[in-house]
């Protein structure tokens, strides 16, 4: 041992270190971290939980934590009632503690207060990231994809046999009026919380290996209200749920948000009475169709006997009258045929009578009118002959009268009347002076008497 | 005039002499001739006509009281 | 003068002459001898038209009192 | 008149005698002949209607009767 | 008649018949002949009329009988 | 009737004889023979019909009975 | 081929048969065997609803038998 060594007893060093510590972290500090283990010890109300901060899965560190119980009951009824969940390993939280350092137990935190709307948000992250992925590996659609059968007369249920929701479902079939043929296999598996991810995971795979034995699977959950229902967002459990050859009903009976399992499911129902009302519904829809068939028939065969009896009564209807009017009508052209004849015989007659008598009137009328002509005719060459006669004679007349005229002025009687005389030479009848000399001897012829005459002169 | 004059050859011979009295070709002398010839035959139609008119008519009466008695 | 003298002729002698009068010289004896001869033509054919209008009228007043008769 | 005259060969004689008539192609000699022949067409002609209307009318009585004896 | 005239062939040769007495295509000398041959057609349609009418009322009587049958 | 024609030919041949009557492509000549052959055709369907009826009826009452006894 | 595959195709044919005679789609002298696969598909159908699987698959075979029967 060497002298100059100074040693301390380990209370000197845990009491130095306490009060650094409460000296240095004399306050409180919002953290966050996960809960790696929350060693809650019911009969004290105490609960130490272990937090960590994980890197890829790695723990970086690692701390342990005191919540007193008159703490605890408080933070965690705040917290389930915020986030449907109670505080529980792997949760990631938000809280407020105190630093401290205890010479026996070492250094803890002291959470005083925890935010539970933080873990809400890391749960939606959570949820959003596994829907993100199953639709990155088109799983989101699968299961709806499938084809249920026309009657789903085979159920297996995922469930547990002590359950209220089960027991409604069975209640459901069981007292329903008609007794449908269907059937239904239990595979048990834990419903909420961390261990229901692995078991009903384990069921769905059970089930798909025989699905042929099987029509739908119905994942079933009641009673337990709204707590521990984030295992059905685990990609896992989605996963499996979305790749089942059969299509998968839920009813997992709860009043917060769709949960990714019931929204990838092939029909989510929520409660398990609904998915027994549903299933039955199948049953009653095929019943109805068959019932619709069924009346539809009675109905329709005898309508069909009783039409095709009113189409042969109508046909003879149509043939009966059509014979008796064709009858009738014939009858009616035959008396019109006749009435045709008689009116049209009698206008002919009548119709030559007519014309016999115009031209008996024209022969009749002709004639008349013929010999007025021929006596004008006669009247007028009368006439004619008339006046052309006496106009005949009248030139004559005329002709005579100056012939006559003529005659007279050439006698010289005329001329002598009025002292003129006539004077002859050697019994010429003289004109001139020239044809005589004196000494001849002249006749001078006047209107009485006769006187001769010696020229003496000339 | 005997029958054999037909009323169409009258006619004929009538319109001749209107023609030849109108054109001056008779003579004073021939004219009374003529006339007497032309008064002659005028005559002979007036007769022709009118016993021709007689005839017609004794017809048309006779066809008239037939259709008024058929009539009736 | 004989009826045998035609008026016709008459008239024709009676135009020659007047014209042998006006156109020619005639010595007076036969101007006078010409001139009776005319004045007896003249006479001849006043004579015949005389006649011929009496006989036609006589002619015409007969046809026309026949027509007349029928007519009225 | 022979039955060897029908009545529609009549009225076509008939029909020719007045066109000639009216269009004056008759002298008034042949006049009285062509109406004699229009008059004995017509009297013809009147009696075959007659009698084809007796007949016509005892046809269609006859018709008739029967048919009145078929309705009642 | 003999059966040899079908009642469809005597409607139409009386429809032509009532044309031709119509358009006067046939002389008063063919029109007794017409109508008696008229006569004889519409009295053979007559007769089928009467003897289909018959046979026809027989056939809806029975059937009509036996309907009522039927239905009661 | 042999079995050998169908009900729905019986119809058609129905069927047809009423377009031909109501189109009056039937002469009356024909008439009764096509309502004899439908007056048969009538009898053949009715015939027909009534012994579907008794057999649509026997089959309709079985389903009936069957279903009340599940129903029940 | 599962069972409710045969469901589907037995109330489908139900249903077709249902709709033809609704439609009268079928002559009537098929009604009566039309009716007849119904009402065995009814049947048939209803045994599938109630009864235990063994049941079902028995009837099922049947039907199976049935339809190939009458489908050669």
């Amino acid at each position: 041992m060497k002298e100059d060594r100074r040693v301390f007893s380990l209370i000197e060093i845990t009491q130095s270190l306490r009060s650094v510590i409460e000296r240095k972290y004399n306050s409180t500090y919002w953290i966050k971290a996960e809960i790696a283990k929350l060693n809650f010890y019911p009969r004290s109300g105490h609960c130490y939980p272990e937090i960590v901060e994980k890197v890829n899965n790695k723990v970086q560190a690692q701390i342990r934590c005191t919540i007193w119980g008159s703490n605890y009951q408080k933070i965690n009824e705040e917290f389930l009632k915020t986030v449907g969940e109670p505080l529980k390993e792997g949760t990631n939280i938000l809280f407020r503690a105190s630093i401290s350092f205890h010479p026996v137990y070492g250094l803890s935190l002291n959470i005083v207060e925890v935010e539970p709307s933080f873990t809400l948000g890391e749960m939606a992250r959570e949820k959003q990231k596994t829907i993100n992925k199953l639709q990155e590996e088109n799983l989101y659609e699968k299961n709806k994809k499938n084809v249920i059968a026309l009657l789903p007369s085979r159920i297996a249920i995922i469930s547990v046999e002590t359950s209220k929701g089960y027991n409604d479902f069975l209640k459901i079939l069981n007292n329903y009026p008609r007794k449908f043929s269907i059937k239904h296999n239990l595979f048990p598996a834990i419903l909420q919380g961390e261990k229901a991810v692995e078991t009903v995971t384990a069921q769905l795979r059970e089930i798909n290996k025989q699905s042929d034995n099987f029509d739908a699977i119905a994942i079933i959950r009641g009673g337990g209200g709204d707590i521990g229902l984030n295992c059905y967002d685990s990609y896992q459990m989605a996963k499996e749920v979305a790749t089942s050859p059969l299509p998968v009903i839920t009813g997992i009976g709860h009043s917060t948000n769709e949960t990714v399992v019931e929204m990838i499911a092939w029909e989510n129902k929520i409660t398990p009475t609904d998915v027994a009302y549903f299933i039955i519904q199948k049953f009653e829809d095929f019943y109805s169709r068959l019932e619709k068939c069924k009346k539809s028939l009675i109905f329709n065969s005898e309508k069909y006997v009783n039409n095709e009896k009113n189409t042969i009564k109508h046909l003879w209807g149509i043939i009966s009258a059509h014979t008796s009017n064709k009858i009738q009508y014939q009858q009616y052209h035959i008396t019109n045929i006749y009435k045709n004849i008689k009116n049209k015989s009698l206008e002919l007659i009548k119709h030559q009578k007519t014309s016999l008598s115009n031209i008996a009137e024209k022969i009749l009328q002709s004639p008349v009118k013929q010999i007025y002509g021929r006596q004008s005719e006669l009247i007028l060459y009368n006439k004619l002959i008339n006046s052309l006669t006496k106009k005949q004679i009248k030139i004559e007349k005329d002709k005579v009268n100056i012939l006559k005229n003529r005659t007279e002025q050439l006698n010289p009687e005329k001329v002598l009347e009025r002292g003129y005389s006539i004077t002859l030479c050697n019994n010429k009848r003289i004109t001139s002076t020239d044809s005589v000399k004196p000494g001849d001897t002249i006749k001078t012829i006047l209107h009485k008497g006769k006187m001769t005459s010696i020229i003496k002169t000339k | 005039m005997t029958k054999s004059i037909k009323y169409s050859q009258a006619i004929e011979e009538l319109e001749n002499i209107v023609n030849d009295i109108e054109n001056e070709n008779i003579s004073l002398d021939d004219l009374t001739e003529k006339l007497k010839r032309a008064s002659f035959l005028i005559k002979t139609c007036k007769k022709a006509l009118f016993n021709t008119e007689k005839e017609v008519n004794s017809i048309l009466n006779e066809m008239n009281e037939e259709s008024n008695e058929e009539d009736t």
